[in-house]
């Protein structure tokens, strides 16, 4: 019976989306507001991909609430998983006693977790040149995590210390915007000069929210991810 | 062969939404609904991208000083749909919980065993 | 565009894959490698930033989180 | 001038300041909300005054519109970002003492961050902004739902999850539909260029992003979610999902019919899901022996009651909608405190356990009866005047498929009365069992019941108070025009 009526609304929705596909040409150009952001976008932003410029200055307002949405996400897995300290222990001393990583792994992941860093750095670092950018750059790092998690079982990053990385790079986010207002009226407006585009030290604000964004999100996935572990002490 | 270039993009994306939908609706494990939930955020994510694609033109980024400015495709879509990627991993990290937090409860992820979660 | 068709088929069928399995770890591995050939679609829809952005949450993150949620709970679907 | 961009960004840097208070003392940190919202609060009123005299739009980042998010304080939005602000503040006042479940810092942030959320929505006039907003408040509720980290909570918000995720899914659909068309993403621009497009293919889009939009506003059959997840969520949390959170969904479907796509073929069908919603509503939560599952049912049909009279759509029509926004705003919050309160202290939820309670927790028991009494629509509470007006305003229309709505409606009052006169008369008329050591307290759980019940009846007695800022914001609802000029500037 649920199959029946399931599959019924799925061929209503199937033929809505022939429809309206059909109504939207593939590859045509079809640019309208966009075209602003093309043309203007280097000049404005100082920002070579204009990827970015879109992501950190058009629509930064967006940013700011999808770095908001994945800090909830972080938060709300921690009041749902959270579990109370005698409880903990007691869990804790039963797992740890069965997991160790092989030799191979463990020592791999040591000389591999520095350049995982230094690879999201760099990613976050220019994401105004090249592609990529904060959220890519948080994810490596966090990739980086969780190999160290995978290789050291009893390891865990001190919670206390990543959430305040987490709060003051979201403050620092928050903080440019109302920066952006006393300087120049508008939430977050690109205030400082733009500099020389396609060099590193250019597109005022953005290399710094992108790093932000880069330190926020990849704490916040390594404690969801130790979170879900059940690790943390 | 250009109706079948115009429209496969859109049957991938249409197709990945429709596949998950299914899922979510027909499927018994939560974990299972969780998948399907992920696929519908790739589908619509490929619709995105697909609507900004225009034909013969490259990435919008300027990092190569010959590439003009109209001869890139349309930014804003990749925008969106990185926004969208990572409201897509933070809404599944939080229904994993939950669902570990339901199986400690009920032993069980199968939806029809699971009291409130019947429908 | 050959080579194109042929992902996007192997997409579909992936996807369909990793509705039946009834083992979820497969079914995981299965979506990742969707979520994988999504972000080489990206690339090939001049979608640089969301390609990396796609391979490195889509792919790597969320299976992580899938096997973990999966460890946590039960393997099989009954 | 304040900048309304302000009402987004405070909560939201109070919620990441926090942390860092915890590590100062763990005591400060409930008072954080309460801070933030009273800000919040005294922004909106200030900005009031200055947006019935001209509506205020902001661009964030500073370009013009249409080439970023710009947010339009017009009176509809700032009408609800006050009562948002508003209520919110009197419900983290309530949740200092009552949240006692740790981790209590949690609670607090998310708390916040669903008010940032709710407020952005109601603000902003980029359609995808709206998307990522309505994402803060419905991720947020998903948590806040499975704080108590019991079974209830857990399935519900499961629950919650799965239906409340689709539905946002289906917004990205109908906004990426949007895009595909319009290559733009501000509302006042698309609303502008609207008849350019085939109108099947709007229909569709329109029914994508009002399935999202219902979702979240519960209107039927997308309701399967909400008596589960409003009655096992903390009590503060089921007064801010019933008070604010539903009426983001029907200020989106609001939004969408009336600005973006003008439909007026498809009103009189809104106001018939609207009635089935509250007969509905009503029906189910008279069946009810849990009390938070009868307010939650109860709020199902109220805001069947809201839809109905938006789908009216004469500017009376729409104004009496606004009013009963306002009036089951308050109310319902009010009795969820109390019930959450006497839950509390009784240790049950079962409607029979509450059984003369009026003795010995009297403050609270008159508070949830005025509440009561305000939903049923009984004069002189602000209930009484939203429900006459709906039906005045029905009766007007002249049709005759609004007059048969009309009974429906008033059947389901009836229906609704009975109920809630039978909890009143166990609360005070029956003899009370085993409540022996019950008192009520004086403090921060007392205070936002108190002033939610004065709040009640002055606006019951002088609807005035209110009724000049509803009737700009129904006019703004009513007259697309002067929203998109407000935006683009000129026409």
């Amino acid at each position: 019976m649920r199959k029946i009526i399931s599959i019924i609304v799925l061929v209503i929705i199937a033929a809505g989306f022939v429809f309206t596909f059909s109504q939207i040409p593939f590859g045509k150009d079809k640019i309208n507001v966009a075209g602003y952001y093309i043309e203007r976008g280097i000049k404005q932003t100082g920002a070579v991909n204009i990827v970015t410029s879109v992501v950190l200055n058009y629509r930064g307002f967006d940013t700011l609430g999808e770095v908001t949405v994945l800090f909830i996400a972080a938060l709300g897995l921690g009041a749902v998983l959270f579990i109370e300290r005698k409880l903990k222990e007691g869990i804790k001393d039963k797992e740890d006693k069965k997991r160790k990583a092989s030799l191979i792994l463990r020592t791999g992941s040591r000389i591999l977790f520095p350049l995982i860093l230094l690879f999201g750095a760099y990613i976050f670092i220019h994401g105004h040149l090249t592609p990529g950018g904060g959220f890519q750059g948080g994810a490596i790092i966090a990739s980086g995590f969780l190999l160290m998690y995978l290789a050291f079982p009893r390891k865990s990053i001190n919670k206390r210390t990543s959430n305040i990385i987490e709060s003051v790079s979201g403050l620092v986010f928050v903080g440019i915007g109302l920066l952006g207002l006393v300087f120049s009226g508008y939430f977050l407006t690109n205030f400082l000069p733009k500099g020389v585009p396609n060099t590193l030290f250019s597109s005022g604000i953005i290399p710094i929210i992108y790093i932000a964004i880069g330190l926020k999100v990849g704490f916040e996935l390594t404690g969801i991810i130790d979170d879900l572990l059940g690790r943390s002490r | 062969m250009s109706v079948i270039y115009n429209s496969m993009y859109y049957i991938a994306s249409g197709g990945l939404i429709l596949i998950g939908l299914y899922i979510v609706l027909v499927k018994t494990n939560l974990i299972k609904i969780v998948i399907g939930l992920n696929f519908i955020d790739t589908g619509i994510n490929i619709l995105l991208i697909c609507i900004g694609y225009i034909r013969g033109k490259t990435a919008p980024i300027f990092s190569d000083p010959r590439i003009k400015s109209t001869s890139v495709v349309d930014p804003v879509p990749q925008a969106l749909v990185l926004t969208a990627i990572v409201i897509g991993v933070a809404v599944l990290a939080l229904a994993l919980s939950i669902v570990i937090k339901v199986y400690e409860h009920n032993k069980t992820l199968n939806v029809t065993k699971i009291k409130g979660l019947k429908w | 565009m050959i080579f194109q068709l042929l992902l996007i088929f192997i997409m579909i069928i992936l996807a369909i894959a990793a509705s039946m399995f009834k083992d979820l770890v497969n079914a995981v591995v299965v979506s990742a490698a969707v979520s994988l050939i999504a972000s080489i679609l990206f690339y090939f829809l001049q979608a640089p930033d969301v390609a990396m952005a796609e391979a490195a949450i889509g792919a790597g993150l969320t299976t992580a989180i899938f096997i973990i949620a999966i460890r946590k709970t039960e393997r099989y679907e009954k | 001038m304040v900048n309304p961009s302000l009402l987004i960004g405070i909560p939201l840097a109070f919620s990441f300041v926090v942390p860092l208070f915890g590590l100062i003392s763990k005591k400060i940190e409930k008072y954080i909300p309460i801070v933030a919202l009273l800000i919040n609060t005294a922004i909106s009123f200030i900005l009031i005054p200055q947006v019935l005299k001209k509506s205020i739009v902001v661009s964030i980042g500073g370009w013009s519109p249409p080439f970023c998010i710009n947010l339009v304080v017009g009176p509809l939005g700032i009408f609800l970002a006050t009562l948002i602000s508003g209520v919110s503040l009197l419900i983290s006042i309530y949740a200092v003492a009552y949240i006692k479940k740790e981790p209590t810092e949690k609670y607090h942030m998310l708390f916040l961050l669903l008010v940032t959320g709710a407020i952005g929505i109601v603000l902003t006039g980029d359609i995808f902004n709206l998307f990522v907003f309505f994402e803060i408040l419905c991720v947020s509720s998903y948590a806040l739902v499975a704080y108590n980290k019991d079974k209830e909570g857990a399935e519900a918000a499961m629950k919650y999850l799965i239906q409340g995720s689709i539905g946002s899914g289906f917004i990205l659909i109908g906004i990426a539909l949007l895009y595909g068309i319009f290559g733009t993403l501000n509302m006042a621009d698309i609303a502008n260029k609207i008849t350019l497009a085939n109108p099947t293919f709007l229909f569709i889009s329109m029914a994508f992003l009002l399935t999202g939009f219902g979702v979240e506003a519960a209107v039927f059959p997308l309701n399967a979610w909400l008596p589960d997840a409003h009655s096992s969520a903390p009590s503060s949390i089921s007064a801010i999902l019933s008070g604010i959170a539903i009426k983001t969904g029907v200020y989106g479907i609001a939004r969408m019919i009336y600005t973006i796509f003008n439909a007026e073929g498809i009103l009189t069908f809104v106001a018939f899901l609207g009635l089935i919603t509250l007969l509905i509503g009503e029906m189910s939560a008279f069946k009810q022996n849990d009390i938070k599952r009868l307010l939650a049912y109860s709020s199902i049909g109220q805001i069947g009651l809201v839809i109905f009279a938006l789908g009216i759509a004469t500017s009376l029509g729409v104004f009496a909608g606004l009013f009963q926004i306002v009036s089951h705003a308050l109310a319902k919050a009010l009795l969820f405190l109390a019930a959450g309160y006497m839950i509390y202290k009784v240790g049950s939820k079962s409607i029979t356990s509450l059984n003369g309670l009026g003795k010995k927790m009297p403050l609270t028991s008159f508070a949830f009866t005025i509440g009561a009494f305000s939903l049923i629509g009984l004069p002189p509470f602000a209930g009484f005047i939203s429900k006459f007006l709906i039906v005045y305003a029905a009766i007007q229309v002249k049709k005759p498929i609004f007059l048969a709505f009309i009974a429906i409606a008033l059947i389901a009052t009836v229906i609704e009365a009975s109920y809630f006169f039978k909890i009143v008369q166990n609360l005070f008329f029956k003899e009370s069992k085993n409540l022996k050591n019950i008192t009520e307290t004086s403090g921060y759980i007392v205070i936002p019941i108190i002033i939610l019940t004065i709040s009640i009846i002055v606006i019951g007695i002088h609807p005035q108070l209110i009724t000049g800022l509803l009737k700009e914001a129904a006019s703004e609802l009513l007259g697309r025009g002067g929203y998109i000029a407000w935006v683009l500037g000129g026409s």
